[in-house]
């Protein structure tokens, strides 16, 4: 019981000194949610890359385990969430960081991150082609999963309403 | 008419259309023989074997028919339909064993014992399915490849010695018959891949292409030994020089190269690269439905039939073996013999393919061209020794 | 040379439910682009229109084989955000099923592998030693397949005391038959030789492309969510991550033979350790307060992890699924160049590639 | 050499599994046994009570019309709608509706049962459920009402051998 404890309380200093690592390291930043063995940074678009690349080099965060869409209609916004993990340290293999950011609804562009985590290339096509977002610097940027004759509106957008319900 | 729903009433429903079509014709021949005197003739004949069988016998030989005729040879004994029910009860066979490996059933149903007649169901089955000719492939081509394989395949039952006096066609040089025959399959293989006109049967067909002519060359070498040992390229000479000793004794890498070569020459699982399913549909077969596809399927068999025959006949001592049947029954011994040990031969190859997973092209013209090349050698230098040593009058051969 | 363009699938013995486009230059594929998407059903978007309780039996239809391995992170985040403990005999009952489905995926893995090689007797034997789990999942569940067992809250029934007998018997009739399938596969003369050194994905492109499951452990990254990112009861258990350095196709499988052999360990561990006790809390309602929780879990094909965000309602407001086939996807034009065509097979079920999970 | 010795083994592997027992049964002569009766839900408990998760049983009896399988079946599958059984009188049913299940939609989860709180709606053990037509895999709810067939022996449990598992 005591082990469980002592690996709980390390696991939330290990936490801290992530978040603190970020927050010092980018002062701009909008927003940091700290759960157990999740955070989640809010960025703005400009700031992206250069916290992406921090996070990389810098933490050792290596792959992207997804990259996921929300649309928000209410606030006019996407927010395109890059959940970061890593195989290479092992220290802080439980950790997944949420890198978010928000984007306008009426002109999705974000910069694509394939250059710093190529993981992403089919999450991000698959984020393009079911909300229409468009990750620019993305090399092949195609339908994957619907049908190459789509051309309703992209289907994950709240305003997609999908037959019969 | 009731729906037929099983294989059963199928059958019984087949039985009943014979039957009908015999009275039949039964009673249109007993009109006509009434006119015409040579059907008259074979009318006296018909009714009088009834009792007495012999007389039709006659009767068959007078025309040319009959038991020692060439044409019994050919058609019934030891030739194709001999042939082809080997075939039908080896598939048969290969399945139920192949199935209690793989702790299930196997054919059950067609057939009261244990799906005996399986075989027979699906040619059935075969000929009654449309056969499909894609549309851009050369058509003539296409079609006749079932037939050219077919009768390569039936081909190479003309020089095997069933036994003693059974033999359709006594030659020479039947070692090279065989040789000249086999060699004709991969044209035949790359002339079916090449007029479906598509893909993957053309890959399957380079790769036939590929794979047999890798094994030409091991195989004739290793038939070098038994042909040294013998001093003769008649296969009926070769089982006679056999009496004492079996030459799988004498040769043992001799057997084993062109038991690999036979497998490979055939096609079958470890090495069944030309109609690969997983890798490339189904190879040179892909296009072809129906009895098309049933033919290559019987070709393949009797294939693998009469290539056991041969390896058994080389290196197996053909039709000797002890006498198990009553005196005056030697040829019916000798023929058992031969099947028991083809059947072996051919349970064996059945084993492999049950445990072993298909080989890719490279590992397999590796081993071609290298291993068994050097194996076949060794196994010739082996018999010079033998024969220089006079060892082998030892063995007493 | 000339170069032949090959299309593999949908139609193919050899592809699932997706296409590869080949380029062939000779027999060796200088360029493999995979074209997933046919059997996708949009369940992200459909699992926006049912409540908490009606996305569970959808949500594991993507993944059948994995029934359990599919669902659980869904249950994690959804009790996450409604922030209840299960009852620990539930998170034992839940281990179990989740291992039972592992060896359930694995043993399918084992047999298609097994067709793919041209080898029938490896895939007769284990879709048969599949019957002996699912027929223990069955006696657990009260279904062979899709079980929708796993509920906000714990199990929906207990485990009858039958199965303790029948996993032991079950477990110890595997264990024997695993030393056949070696000897009859994973050993084979031709097998290996097909196999060993084919299809190599090294450590640094496995960490770099993100890769999961068998496939990343097979490039010598010892990785697993049970013991990197533990839930349920797995810190209480005492078990092996099999890892091997070859990055090759054959050590793939081995991996999955060992898991299986780890998974029934579990399984022994779980059947001796279980407590009694309820196996459910009684919730009269599922309600979700808002917020957004990741959760992942190890799936038989790797880490599946979900994304959810509540808002409060009766609906989620955004599921996202990423399950470990739709990331292993991105090896496919990695690890086929070079190879040749008759390794495409070996290759592509290398990875333990499942369509309709991809798709989803 | 080792080449040799380990295609041995798997020949001996292979050669070994013919002598087994096989693990097929026959399934139209011999039927698979289930135990139990079927999934049932204690709903003052909120747990379900193990068992095969078949076809359902409605007991009319007891069942309310109140439609709460109906609502759970709309998000899953669809396949319950409730109808009106002018014949059948019970006091706590006054409008005297009852479910009937389409089983060509019908995935099977029994969330419908656990939704029922009224212990009205249960599954069985029958699985069963095969037609020419989709017309009569349409169940009403006095075909609901009906308990199952007993299934005709002789029916195979999973038994465990020595070295192999066999149905019998």
């Amino acid at each position: 019981m005591l082990e469980t404890s002592n690996t709980e309380s390390t696991l939330i200093e290990r936490e801290q000194k992530l978040a603190a690592d970020l927050k010092s390291r980018f002062d701009d930043v909008l927003e940091i949610t700290i759960k157990p063995k999740r955070i989640k940074i809010k960025v703005k678009l400009e700031k992206l890359l250069d916290t992406a690349n921090y996070i990389n080099n810098n933490l050792g965060f290596d792959h992207s385990t997804s990259v996921s869409g929300v649309d928000y209609p209410n606030s006019k916004e996407f927010e395109v969430v890059y959940h970061l993990s890593t195989y290479g340290r092992e220290d802080i293999r439980d950790i997944v960081i949420a890198l978010s950011t928000r984007i306008s609804r009426d002109e999705p562009k974000t910069q694509s991150l394939i250059s710093i985590w190529p993981s992403v290339e089919y999450s991000e096509r698959e984020t393009f082609e079911m909300f229409g977002i468009i990750f620019v610097g993305h090399p092949k940027l195609e339908k994957l999963l619907l049908p190459e004759d789509w051309n309703d509106i992209p289907p994950l957008r709240k305003d997609f309403k999908p037959p019969g319900r | 008419m009731s729906k037929i729903q099983t294989f059963s009433s199928f059958v019984k429903r087949l039985i009943i259309v014979i039957i009908g079509l015999l009275i039949t014709l039964t009673l249109l021949f007993s009109l006509l023989a009434y006119f015409v005197p040579s059907v008259k003739e074979l009318q006296n004949i018909l009714l009088s074997s009834i009792g007495n069988p012999s007389l039709m016998l006659n009767y068959l030989d007078q025309k040319g028919f009959g038991l020692n005729s060439l044409f019994f040879k050919v058609a019934v004994f030891p030739g194709f339909t001999w042939a082809a029910l080997i075939a039908a009860e080896i598939i048969w066979f290969e399945r139920k064993f192949l199935a209690k490996m793989q702790m299930r059933v196997g054919p059950l149903y067609a057939g009261k014992i244990a799906g005996l007649l399986q075989p027979i169901a699906d040619v059935v089955k075969l000929v009654f399915k449309e056969i499909i000719t894609p549309s851009s492939s050369d058509k003539w081509f296409f079609l006749s490849i079932p037939i050219i394989i077919t009768s390569i395949a039936a081909a190479l039952l003309a020089v095997l010695p069933v036994s003693e006096g059974w033999i359709i066609m006594r030659s020479d040089v039947s070692v090279l018959i065989i040789f000249a025959i086999v060699g004709f399959v991969p044209i035949a293989v790359l002339l079916g891949g090449w007029a479906s006109n598509s893909k993957y049967p053309f890959i399957g067909a380079l790769r036939g292409l590929h794979q047999m002519i890798a094994f030409e060359i091991p195989m004739l070498i290793s038939t070098l030994g038994v042909v040294l040992v013998t001093g003769t390229l008649d296969l009926v000479n070769i089982v006679y020089t056999q009496s004492n000793v079996w030459f799988i004794l004498l040769m043992p890498i001799g057997a084993f190269v062109f038991f690999s070569c036979m497998i490979i020459e055939l096609e079958r699982i470890p090495f069944d690269l030309p109609e690969a399913e997983s890798e490339i549909a189904s190879g040179y077969l892909t296009e072809y439905t129906s009895m098309a596809f049933g033919n290559i399927q019987l070709a393949i068999y009797i294939r693998f039939y009469a290539m056991a025959g041969i390896f058994t006949t080389m290196f197996l001592g053909g039709w000797y073996g002890p006498q198990i049947l009553p005196n005056g029954f030697e040829i019916a011994n000798q023929v058992i013999w031969f099947t028991i040990k083809t059947l072996l031969v051919m349970i064996l190859a059945i084993v492999l393919r049950g445990v072993n997973p298909r080989v890719r092209i490279d590992l397999l013209l590796r081993m071609g061209w290298s291993s068994l090349l050097i194996l076949s050698f060794a196994n010739l230098f082996l018999v010079i020794l033998i024969l220089q040593t006079e060892l082998i009058q030892m063995v007493g051969v | 040379m000339s170069k032949l363009s090959l299309s593999v699938g949908p139609q193919h013995p050899g592809s699932g439910h997706m296409r590869i486009i080949l380029t062939l230059s000779g027999d060796y594929i200088i360029e493999a682009i995979p074209d997933p998407g046919y059997v996708h059903r949009g369940e992200e978007k459909l699992a926006e229109y049912r409540t908490y309780i009606q996305n569970i039996p959808h949500l594991e239809r993507p993944v059948l084989l994995d029934a359990t391995g599919a669902i659980f992170p869904y249950i994690l985040a959804v009790e996450d955000l409604m922030n209840i403990i299960v009852p620990e005999r539930a998170q034992f009952i839940r281990v179990i099923m989740a291992e039972l489905n592992r060896i359930i995926s694995h043993l399918y893995y084992m047999a298609i592998y097994g067709i793919f090689m041209g080898h029938s007797t490896m895939f007769m034997w284990p879709v048969g030693d599949r019957e002996v789990f699912i027929d223990l999942a069955n006696n657990i569940a009260g279904q062979r397949v899709s079980y929708a067992f796993l509920v906000p809250g714990g199990v929906r029934n207990d485990m009858p005391e039958i199965v303790k007998e029948r996993a032991e018997k079950a477990c110890n009739y595997f264990e024997k038959h695993l030393i056949e399938y070696e000897r009859i596969f994973m050993n084979n003369p031709l097998f290996e030789k097909r196999t060993k050194g084919v299809g190599i994905l090294s450590k640094q492109d496995a960490i770099r492309l993100g890769v999961v499951g068998p496939t990343l452990r097979a490039s010598g990254v010892k990785s697993d969510v049970r013991k990197d990112d533990t839930y349920s009861v797995y810190d209480q258990l005492d078990f092996e991550i099999p890892v091997s350095n070859a990055c090759d196709s054959w050590s793939r499988a081995w991996i999955h033979m060992e898991e299986m052999r780890q998974s029934m360990s579990i399984i022994r561990q779980c059947l001796k350790r279980i407590p009694a006790g309820p196996v459910k809390l009684n919730l009269k309602q599922i309600k979700v307060p808002p917020g957004e929780s990741f959760s992942r879990v190890e799936a038989a094909r790797g880490t599946l992890s979900y994304y959810l965000i509540s808002d409060g309602g009766k609906v989620p407001y955004r599921v996202r699924i990423m399950t470990p086939s739709f990331r292993n996807l991105i090896t496919i034009p990695n690890i086929m160049k070079g190879v040749m065509l008759a390794d495409m097979p070996p290759t592509y079920w290398g990875i333990d590639y499942w369509p309709v999970e991809a798709d989803r | 050499m080792v080449f040799i010795i380990k295609m041995l083994n798997s020949i001996r592997s292979g050669m070994n599994q013919v002598f087994k027992r096989r693990m097929t049964f026959r399934y139209p002569d011999q039927r698979l046994f289930i135990e139990g009766d079927g999934y049932k839900y204690d709903p003052k408990a909120g747990i379900g009570i193990n068992g095969y998760r078949g076809r359902h049983i409605l007991y009319l009896e007891k069942c309310t019309g109140c439609s709460l399988c109906v609502m759970m079946c709309q998000g899953i599958s669809q396949a319950i709608e409730m109808k009106n059984v002018p014949n059948k009188q019970i006091p706590v049913n006054k409008k005297s509706i009852f479910p009937q299940i389409d089983y060509s939609k019908c995935v099977y989860c029994g969330f419908c049962v656990d939704a029922c709180p009224f212990e009205a709606l249960f599954e069985t053990n029958e699985y069963e459920i095969v037609s020419y037509d989709r017309e009569s895999l349409l169940f009403t709810p006095e075909q609901l009402a009906i308990p199952p067939k007993k299934r005709p022996e002789p029916t195979v449990n999973l038994k465990y051998g020595d070295s192999d598992v066999y149905h019998g």
